[in-house]
């Protein structure tokens, strides 16, 4: 299991890659990655990520070892960044292997559930008339309601 | 005990984090403390359905005891991911 | 949208990599792999994959562009292996990209389901004692039921 | 018409695919054919709800019409993924 919280830019395709080498026994792998979105018609320049350094990596690393034993996983990874990013940037990567497929999934999306409304960041918009944070939204909290008990 | 303040909560106080010395016995006992200080403070916590609260660094809620805590935060709701 | 079907490994880093660099107003990229379980306890020495070369190409885009459509997805990449495989070994995988994760997550299940019931692969168990040709799964077949009409 | 096996359809008959002349109208009533040939066949098809058949390519089922098709298929239920 492996939890990074770091303002640099993390390399997808070399942490997909070495994620799953180290897991030979099993058949699944899921990855989940986002991005800040580059839209041509929105004014936005970046997105900035507060956080709250101490609880965050505890909060995830207890997500990520929740998520390994409610759904039998082999490895977990998970990596969020903060700070300032341009569009089109990654700003975060789950990474779930399982024997099959199903749980490799579930997992991975309890994990983005769970990343999106308890983890302790906050997104705020920057575009040339300031500034926004962005609001939570109620389906991301309904979104939980699936994993509970 | 310290108090933190994240986002938008951090921007109406001002300040990102204090020392406040509080004889609150509960997260609610210290919110009505700090609404009484200035308005800054009253327009930062005037809605309390739109904060969340951590204690010690744990997701909690504004009925939690206080007793023996060294770090509460304020936060409006999380949006990771 | 991309459909490969091909007897040689794939670089999974290199693809995940190269497949979100092409999506920059996309949010949401979810990659799956399945890989070929290396257990110890198994005298599996090897996974050997028929398939039907014509069709298979024709019904892996089918299934693309009906995922695609369905969930609005900005890019569908779809590799599969033929032929032998040692344990270890990468086998398939399918990439999403979407505005939001629900769609990316939903999509890359629905190919998931679809690849392992309605495309013209077979799968042989390679040991010792000689070869085993792998059962399908009423379970895969159940799992289909969701994504219908 | 070319007719292709696949899987232990293909072990069992002993070939990967064949030209057949036949004048069945259906699927089934080339798979009744074939039956009626050899040993070999009629274990191959002995159990139909094992078996599945494309037509030209495409999934088909037993009862679709046969003329115009230039290539039929059969084998077992896939297991790819």
């Amino acid at each position: 299991m492996r939890v990074v919280v770091q303002q640099e830019p993390f390399d997808l395709g070399a942490e997909a890659a070495a994620f799953a080498a180290g897991h030979r026994d099993m058949g699944a792998i899921v990855t989940f990655t986002g991005v800040v979105r580059d839209l041509p018609e929105t004014p936005i320049t970046a997105m900035e990520i507060e956080h709250y350094p101490g609880m965050t990596e505890a909060a995830l690393t207890a997500m990520a070892q929740d998520a390994g034993s409610r759904f039998g996983l082999g490895d977990v990874l998970v990596i969020h960044r903060f700070g300032r990013m341009a569009p089109g940037e990654m700003i975060m990567m789950v990474a779930t292997a399982a024997p099959h497929r199903k749980d490799a999934f579930d997992a991975a999306q309890f994990l983005m559930d769970y990343l999106k409304s308890r983890a302790p960041f906050w997104k705020r918009e920057i575009s040339a008339d300031g500034s926004v944070w962005v609001a939570s939204k109620d389906e991301d909290e309904a979104a939980l309601s699936r994993w509970k008990g | 005990m310290d108090v933190l303040y994240f986002a938008w909560v951090r921007e109406r106080i001002g300040l990102p984090r204090e020392r406040i010395d509080s004889d609150a016995a509960t997260v609610g006992e210290l919110v009505a403390e700090l609404r009484k200080r200035e308005a800054r403070y009253a327009a930062a916590f005037a809605d309390l359905s739109a904060l969340r609260v951590a204690v010690d660094q744990e997701l909690s809620d504004f009925d939690a005891p206080l007793q023996g805590v060294r770090e509460v935060a304020f936060f409006p709701p999380m949006t990771g991911g």
